[in-house]
């Protein structure tokens, strides 16, 4: 599994660990006292890493190519999930997954942007980047949630919306507004969880939630780190500089009353256990899920909306500056 | 329809976040025409509502220039000014704002009030690209909000002309991405009522603004030859590594595309706009 | 003006009139007593053919290339008009026209299929077939019109939806399906029109009308009488037989109860006389609209299902049969 | 999935004004595969639901068959049936009729009724080709309406399976398109109410049919390679005078042009459309 340059220390102590082990195995010799001392110095060296990482530490973690996926989180989360497609104008965009799914017992529409796992899976998945008819697709299966009264769970991974010619072409702006705009009235309950990346117009169109969760290694925000460091500095590699000045993770935006949760990965990151990271967010689905299902309908509506009307930092001007 | 792509380049560069322009039309006696590249007496242009008049070039136009060819003086009334917080404490922002107020006048990107134009009682906002690009932050959504309230409450139409860079406003992070949620439910609110709004787009509007409210009109028009897009074209070059088509973005190619209702050139706008206005009353 | 064959002894008629009357202009001669014969033999005889025209006649009238079109209808019966293109996802399709319009004062939403004029007209305008952005335009501005609360005038004049390859591929049975099913339950009155073609799902399309109302040599039926020919005796060329067979003529319509009026034309089509055939749809569009501008809204809902609800001829199977 | 193209033509001619077909599964020992060509004992066909065991086909079955395959015996309760008029005196129609009701033993095309799938409840419609190629005119459209205005008074989900050539029955002249719009609506009116439609187009689902309540399904379904669209392929063949693509108006090519839900073979029918109505509960 690809490693992170900073993490190779506790990764070394962790093989040396594994490999005393061996030994004590095939060798039957006793190293329990060494091990245990390495394995204290491992678990230290664990937190003040991962515990610490850096803003931009985190945007690179969220990015693991081994880190768990919209289909790795609903045969995760989910007993069944049966797949709907098409946006039904014109084409199936397989860089979003959607469909119903059974969460412990409760039907669920679940729908989330999907990267590819391979090199002709990242083909028909577009690496990721979904096209208008991906959202259009998205959103048909909200309306139809919100037509059987089935609460919506929104899986975000995504980069962004894909910036090409024919995704222009077909309305990728309009779309994007109007899944915006319809998922904010929609009269059934809707829990997002931001699971990896959270970038930009292409993730908020569907992360209209009346809860927004977020894992602990995702990032959310208005522009990537890379892009903001051209436009400030015309040099994509300060990236990490401009990941500390967008305040993208979970902890600022828990701050900022953006998200309402953070859900903690194992340690090291969700891509070094899958198995307990579904179990996490299983349990947060289960409290947030239960939660937003009890609201009336009506408060529920009035409420999202409140949410994000409230969102925004300025000055009235005091009436002498007038 | 005047043939405003006589010797245009494929696409004008957008710049998200450029330096605000120093002055719209400096005061020198000749401005040059960015699509024909003709000179053109700047006394003439004021005349012709910033028309170059060999190409129909539209010159991009201040808020307040934009207003006073929709309403009579007096007929806007201005809401209460709000100002940028920073939200994030972006290095440089605020000194930013302070230097993009002293050049535009303006407190920020948009001007929003109460109109009449051609009679009708509306909401007249216009975003003025000279601040910051016309980009939306906290400030901005605020007060395209408190347009689309108040019209809720007055019953009363609205029309945006919005022509602001990036869209979003990078400095504040996270707050400026979550404005397009906040305008698009306000718009949301207003047309679940019954209102009309009338989206125009003139150059550019992309990104944020073009990706909300902006997209979300019941009626749009747009200027002659605007850039209008989610993406801006240097990333979608970039991106795609593919030559991007003529007229990639324009205003004309967006109405070939079905996104748009009708291109309006600045010259009929008013009439257009007033004409709209009274058959929804 | 394009002629047909079985008009011609009327039209030799007029032009020997004609003659006649240039003669006295110009040799000041008196053949009034003449002309006086001759106009009356002409009266006879236009009321013979035109008033005994074969289904398939009305059905050539129809598609005379003179016979004003959608466009023409717009600037004939409105006083102002202002076009909206586009379906807001992928074209604008100019094989139809739609926008607001104001009718004596009163602003409408006005859609209808437009064939071209001529070699470029005609193939911007797909030759008056409509793709499925021309559907989901015209869906749009239904929906635009229901919002606001304005009344809606479809006129319908199209051989069918395009048969076309991207046609189908976009979705052509799909948006026929949800036009007709949107249409039905709008909050808004309706009035159609068909002027001249109704041919078959790409006319049903735009044509649940509260009020649904036929020009005098205008056609409506399932299958073209050229189509019909071809299945049934593998011959397209014996139309004329199938036009008798397919009932499509308005006056077999409104019998059926399909269509609530004919619209008289001036005498030998509406081609001979824009003007007039405007002044006529003018009258009747006055009376209907005011009509059904009455009714609420909900009785005007009802009424309209009601009206597609009951049309179908079966026989319940006896008890004695079962 | 199965490859299902496998030695297959372009596409599948449709008839839809063909003969009925004396007898969709001959007496005789053994039926030719439509697709692969292959030679399979007609008794082996029956077992495995008319699929073929080498590539996969799907044969067209009656109604009956169909039905038998979705519920338990006992558990489908047919309305009572409508037999078809002559609404526009068409030469020959009424024989027509006399004949295809001696042939399939049904009243008209629609076999619809009440059915419990795997336990839940709904309006079972089964549209069966071989009565004049399925086609709709009053009687399939009346039955249609009963079943979901059934449907909406006892608030029952739907599923219907269509399958008919040409859709409209053209022998019933404007009747017979009229029934397009009472289907829809009777679609809408049980939808708005909130209740689930299921439609499952089989092969061939054409015109009238398709363009009307087929495609108003909430979820919509299909065998493999079964022939969807508006207009037939010769038609468009003929029209365009291009070249059809591979695969044209397949279930396939619907599915990758994002007009169904998915692909569903035969034999996962029952158990998906069961699980669909119990997650609709
Ligand atoms: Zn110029
Ligand atoms: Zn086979």
């Amino acid at each position: 599994m690809q490693a992170f340059e900073w993490e190779k220390p506790v990764l070394e102590l962790e093989a040396r660990i594994n490999e005393l082990k061996q030994f004590v195995h095939s060798e039957e010799m006793d190293f329990s006292a060494e091990i245990k001392t390495l394995e204290r110095k491992a678990s230290r060296l664990r937190k003040e890493i991962y515990e610490n990482l850096t803003p931009f530490q985190r945007v690179t973690m969220a990015r693991h190519p081994k880190r768990p996926s919209t289909v790795d989180y609903i045969s995760l989360l989910f007993d069944e999930f049966v797949e709907f497609h098409g946006d039904r104008s014109f084409r199936d965009d397989q860089a979003i997954v959607g469909g119903v799914a059974l969460f412990e017992g409760q039907p669920v529409t679940v729908i989330g942007p999907q990267k590819g796992r391979d090199t002709k899976d990242n083909i028909a998945r577009n690496f990721g980047l979904p096209h208008p008819e991906g959202y259009r697709k998205a959103l048909r299966l909200m309306k139809q949630a919100e037509k059987f009264g089935r609460p919506i769970v929104t899986l975000i991974d995504v980069v962004g919306a894909y910036p090409g010619i024919e995704a222009e072409e077909r309305g990728q702006g309009l779309v994007i507004a109007q899944c915006i705009e319809e998922m904010s009235f929609l009269r059934t309950p809707i829990l997002s969880i931001i699971t990896g990346e959270g970038g930009s117009g292409g993730a908020l169109a569907i992360g209209i939630g009346d809860r927004i969760l977020m894992l602990e290694n995702a990032w959310y925000s208005v522009i990537s780190p890379e892009m903001c460091a051209t436009i400030l500095w015309r040099d994509s590699s300060r990236a990490a500089e401009a990941a500390e000045l967008l305040r993208l993770t979970p902890t600022d935006l828990l701050k900022f009353g953006i998200i309402d949760d953070v859900i903690t990965e194992p340690l090291g990151g969700a891509h070094r256990d899958h198995a307990n990271t579904g179990m996490q967010i299983r349990s947060f689905m289960r409290r947030y899920l239960a939660t937003i299902m009890k609201v009336p309908l009506d408060t529920l509506v009035e409420e999202r909306l409140a949410r994000f009307r409230r969102i925004g930092e300025f000055h009235e001007k005091s009436l002498a500056e007038l | 329809m005047l043939n405003v792509f006589k010797g245009k380049p494929k696409y004008m560069t957008v710049r998200p976040q450029g330096e605000p322009q120093r002055k719209e039309f400096p005061d020198n006696l000749w401005t040059r025409c960015d699509c024909c590249g003709k000179m053109i007496f700047t006394k003439e242009l004021e005349k012709t509502g910033f028309l170059c008049a060999s190409c129909g070039h539209h010159f991009r136009i201040s808020a307040i220039k934009r207003i006073a060819m929709l309403t009579e003086p007096g007929d806007f009334q201005a809401f209460p000014p709000l100002v940028a917080a920073d939200p994030i404490g972006f290095p440089g922002y605020a000194e930013k704002i302070k230097v993009a107020q002293e050049q535009t006048g303006l407190d920020d990107a948009a001007l929003i009030g109460k109109a009449k134009i051609q009679g009708s009682l509306c909401i007249l906002g216009v975003i003025d690209f000279s601040f910051i690009g016309g980009s939306m932050g906290s400030v901005v959504g605020e007060q395209l909000v408190r347009g689309f309230e108040t019209a809720l409450k007055e019953e009363l139409p609205v029309v945006i002309f919005s022509g602001g860079g990036g869209g979003a406003r990078m400095h504040e992070g996270i707050f400026s991405l979550m404005q397009m949620a906040k305008t698009a439910q306000a718009v949301g609110k207003h047309s679940r009522a019954g209102l009309l709004f009338i989206s125009v787009l003139t150059h550019p509007t992309m990104g944020g603004v073009y990706a909300s409210f902006a997209s979300l009109g019941d009626i749009i028009l747009a200027e002659p030859c605007a850039l209008v897009g989610f993406a801006g074209p240097r990333i979608v070059e970039e991106t795609t590594r593919q030559k991007l088509p003529a007229g990639f973005q324009t205003a004309e190619y967006a109405l070939q595309h079905g996104m748009i209702d009708a291109i309006v050139p600045r010259s009929h706008m008013l009439d257009y706009v007033g004409r709209l206005l009274a058959w929804h009353r």
